[in-house]
């Protein structure tokens, strides 16, 4: 049972990540039409597939660490996306990158490079748990991530369990009043509806612990 | 869907195409495709404070349509209703600094924010200044430690014009955020929606409205409002917008002010010469004075049918600088 | 039916009193509402052919957005899509004249051509000259013995434009009759609808269209097209415009043109913009030069969702003309 | 049996017209918005309106004939219904006021009238019958109401007769191409579609009969 992962994974999550998206597009943007604006699907969609374009491209050096995996994603995130998801996903990747030095992740480093994500975000956005923001999905996956490492499980284990907070993260905003990004001025409207960017993050999260799961079993 | 598209993708890169071709002798676009930004024609004004704005596209004439003499020096139009990217918020800050630094001027939203910031970090770091100011007119919206602030709308419109006209007289970069923050003070707008927008990627109407609603206090971005009531008079209408506005600015006897009723994209002008009847009679019965008037289609929400009305309390340098000479493709008088 | 008015039955009044409100100092309502119509604030210029058009309203800014130096002396807003009765044309036609005789610019419809006929009688038997110059640029209808003759659209905005100029320049009744005419003989136009209109006191669409139609070759009434087809792109839908325009005009090579790509009402610039960028690409593979360019809502149908194409043949005295200053509440340049 | 109608009839048809249009008028604006542009009803029905508060006006002198009635139809249409209904119905008003001076009409009468009628909408539009305009209403009208007057009917007959043949008339135009008026931009989009003008013509000739029908009954 491997307890490490590295830039194979991270490449795979990439990936997967693109495909998710771009199959979730249509539910994203549905989402952030009910409270937002109706572009997060869309953004996101642009954005993983330029990540994509860049990975395939044969004059660049392909990445050799998960921390270039993720400085990749982040820089292209950054310049593509746009609205308020780019910046914070942009900022998320570029921490994490900065978190995952090394070739290869095991459990700890999972759970460091999710609260170094965590507070990329916090850091551009200001927004607590509670806000109903993808906050609310990666908070809870950092701190499951670290329940795992200190407990003594492998770096898919942990990033199963962050899938798996993150997607009750992104279930708890369901009944919440925004207070961050553009569905806190719908008021008590936006109450019954998902977070968006809650609702893409637990997606990133369940492919990130999907590529880790399929690697394993290939070995 | 029914629009005069080609594909959905392409509609802002085709648009502006359109638009620098048909105003060739105001307006150049950057050569970069990738980060897409419409400028000067003559380029950069050594010595003049550059004024940049930019935001999602689908609010056209905003901002590139305010390109030119008195106005904007350059503008960044993002995907339909979504915030450029710093790159090209970068380039079009280069393309407008004549040496006197740069003044941003971002509409309140997260990703607005975020993304200038960025952008003038990285200008910051190539030696050009960037001051920001953020707008935040939107009276639907409460100011609180609970939302995200009020929204930048219409009342953008103002700050570009009489801004653009402290820089184009010569203040400094100071100077001309001092006015763009006293215009941005002075500004309160709020919107009304009586139909949905679409926009193009997202295929079908940004909400659902019943042929007999309307959703009160909406933004820009075909979001919904502050609530939804049964369709009423223009007349009704125009207080349920003027009033907040009203009590809000603290309008009171004596004061002069500048009236600016906005169309969403989709409804007649002469519509909102009716909702600027009422707006200016509800006024002048407060005691103010309407000195001057704005009514058009200068910051919409593509083929929404609804309006915004915007009160801008004067002072006589404001004035004065609304009164100067402007020439783009959107916004002309004195040229 | 969704509208910002009051009474269907007050539309035009009460939003020509926030249009005159609006535009005080370029325009006044005649005193008495029965015989509604918009003059220059400073009444007729002495010596100066007067220009008066007039029609039925829901085209607005058309015709009154047009009065004011350098364009037109007066406008007759009728009933929406109603041609004013002779009474308002004739107290219009005695505002607008200047004792150098008054030119109506009548768009070919039945009822604007015989009440425009009777008006000029009436006025004739005041003792004023009038000259009626009758536009029919629309090439989807064919002037033939078996229909009323083409329809006056778009190109009328260039006819008062250009006529405009000539007799603020000082030509006499004659001079500028020819000029109308010769700009109408010059210019084309055809136009799309994507959605229909709906006229307040009708309370209904004026047409169905079904989500995926549209309809091609229509007026600015809401009346129904040539024909009925599927949605097409941008690109496409520009070909159907252009290419009759072309034929009849006969577009050659060398020739200098003028674009008019006008909004419906309901359509936004970024997409009049997408259909002008491939016209203007067409015109130029046919070698003609576009010279001179207007985009924007200025000959609308209520909030109809479509645009129609204009192109005018431009020669060196038509482009002066086109240049000169002009300042009214829709159109201005150079003042 | 009455052979003459006079002021009291002519005045009667004016009311009951108003109150016909009124009553049709969506009919006519659904009818114009087929193959027009809609406003035929609402033209109409301001133009009687304005007829019914004149004729109900102290300050004026009551009409003392048949044409003075005609007259004043003439006038308030020509000045409050616009379009090219106005025009032309105040000009068949006009010229059957010149036809109609005397205190009363016999059916040679009602026949001239409606014959000065058709002259003057020729006269001012140019149809012919068969071009889908209110001509194809009115002029078997005024053919019919001859008939019955050279075959020595009544007035009310030759009202009757006009009556029938208007009907008549408006629904021949069904099937036909338009070449005046705003329907000929339609081409062979206009069949299947009855012309408004001649529904409102044969609707106003219809309440004339019916006013001489009880005017008659009432003696
Ligand atoms: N201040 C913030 N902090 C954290 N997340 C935020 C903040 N503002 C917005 N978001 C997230 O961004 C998502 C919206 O992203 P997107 O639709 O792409 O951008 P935009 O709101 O600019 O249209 C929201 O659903 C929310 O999860
Ligand atoms: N040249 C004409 N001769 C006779 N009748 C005409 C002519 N043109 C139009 N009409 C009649 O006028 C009617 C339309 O009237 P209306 O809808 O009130 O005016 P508009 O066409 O100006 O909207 C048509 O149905 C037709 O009967
Ligand atoms: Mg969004
Ligand atoms: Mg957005
Ligand atoms: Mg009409
Ligand atoms: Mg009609």
């Amino acid at each position: 049972m491997a307890d490490v992962i590295g830039v194979a994974w991270a490449t795979q999550w990439v990936r997967a990540s693109a495909a998710a998206v771009g199959e979730h597009r249509m539910e994203l943007i549905d989402l952030d039409r009910a409270i937002g604006d109706g572009d997060h699907g869309e953004n996101l969609d642009r954005g993983f597939k330029a990540v994509l374009v860049k990975l395939d491209n044969p004059d660049t050096a392909p990445p050799e660490t998960v921390g270039d995996v993720f400085k990749l994603v982040a820089t292209t995130l950054m310049s593509t996306v746009g609205g308020a998801a780019g910046p914070l996903y942009g900022t998320a990747y570029l921490r994490a990158a900065k978190a995952a030095d090394g070739a290869t992740v095991d459990a700890a480093g999972v759970a460091d490079l999710l609260d170094a994500a965590v507070g990329g975000i916090v850091a551009r956005g200001k927004a607590e748990v509670g806000d109903k923001t993808m906050v609310d999905a990666w908070t809870p996956a950092a701190a499951a991530a670290r329940e795992v490492a200190d407990g003594g499980g492998t770096a898919t284990q942990a990033l199963r369990a962050a899938a798996t907070a993150a997607r009750t993260g992104a279930e708890s905003t369901d009944p919440l009043v925004a207070r961050k990004g553009r569905a806190s001025y719908l008021g008590e409207r936006a109450i019954g509806h998902r977070d968006p960017g809650a609702q893409s993050s637990a997606l990133l999260l369940e492919v990130a612990a999907d590529a880790a799961e399929s690697a394993e079993s290939a070995q | 869907m029914k629009k005069l598209i080609n594909d959905p993708q392409n509609v802002v890169a085709e648009s502006v195409q359109g638009f620098v071709a048909a105003h060739a002798d105001l307006v150049v676009a950057g050569d970069n495709p990738e980060e897409l930004f419409v400028s000067r024609a003559g380029g950069a004004v050594q010595g003049k404070v550059g004024l940049v704005s930019g935001g999602g596209s689908g609010h056209e004439p905003l901002h590139a349509g305010f390109v030119g003499v008195g106005m904007l020096d350059a503008a960044v139009p993002g995907p339909v209703f979504t915030s450029p990217t710093p790159d090209p918020i970068l380039a079009a800050t280069k393309a407008a600094d004549g040496g006197a630094g740069v003044l941003h001027i971002v509409k309140n939203y997260t990703g607005d924010v975020l993304n200038f910031e960025t952008a003038a970090e990285l200008a910051d770091a190539e030696g050009i200044t960037v001051r920001a100011v953020v707008t935040d007119d939107d009276v639907a919206v409460q100011d609180s430690l609970y939302t995200a602030g009020r929204r930048g709308v219409a009342g953008t419109v103002l700050v570009e014009k009489i801004a653009g006209a402290a820089a184009e007289r010569g203040d400094d970069l100071d100077a001309v955020a001092e006015i763009a923050t006293r215009v941005n003070a002075n500004a309160r707008s709020m919107g009304v929606a009586l139909t949905a927008c679409t926009v193009p990627h997202a295929g079908k109407p940004s909400f659902d409205l019943g042929e007999d609603e309307i959703e009160i206090g909406i933004g820009i971005h075909g979001e919904p409002g502050r609530r939804r009531i049964p369709l009423a008079s223009a007349d009704e209408i125009t207080d349920l917008l003027l009033d907040p506005i009203v009590e809000d600015l603290g309008v009171s006897s004596g004061d002069q002010v500048l009236l600016f009723v906005n169309g969403m994209g989709g409804t007649p002008s002469s519509e909102l010469y009716i909702v600027y009847r009422h707006a200016r009679t509800q006024l002048e019965a407060k005691g103010a004075t309407v000195a001057r008037s704005l009514v058009g289609n200068y910051i919409t929400s593509l083929e929404m049918q609804g309006a915004s009305i915007t009160v801008l309390r004067l002072d006589d340098e404001l004035t004065a600088l609304y009164d100067a000479p402007v020439h783009t493709p959107a916004l002309r008088w004195g040229l």
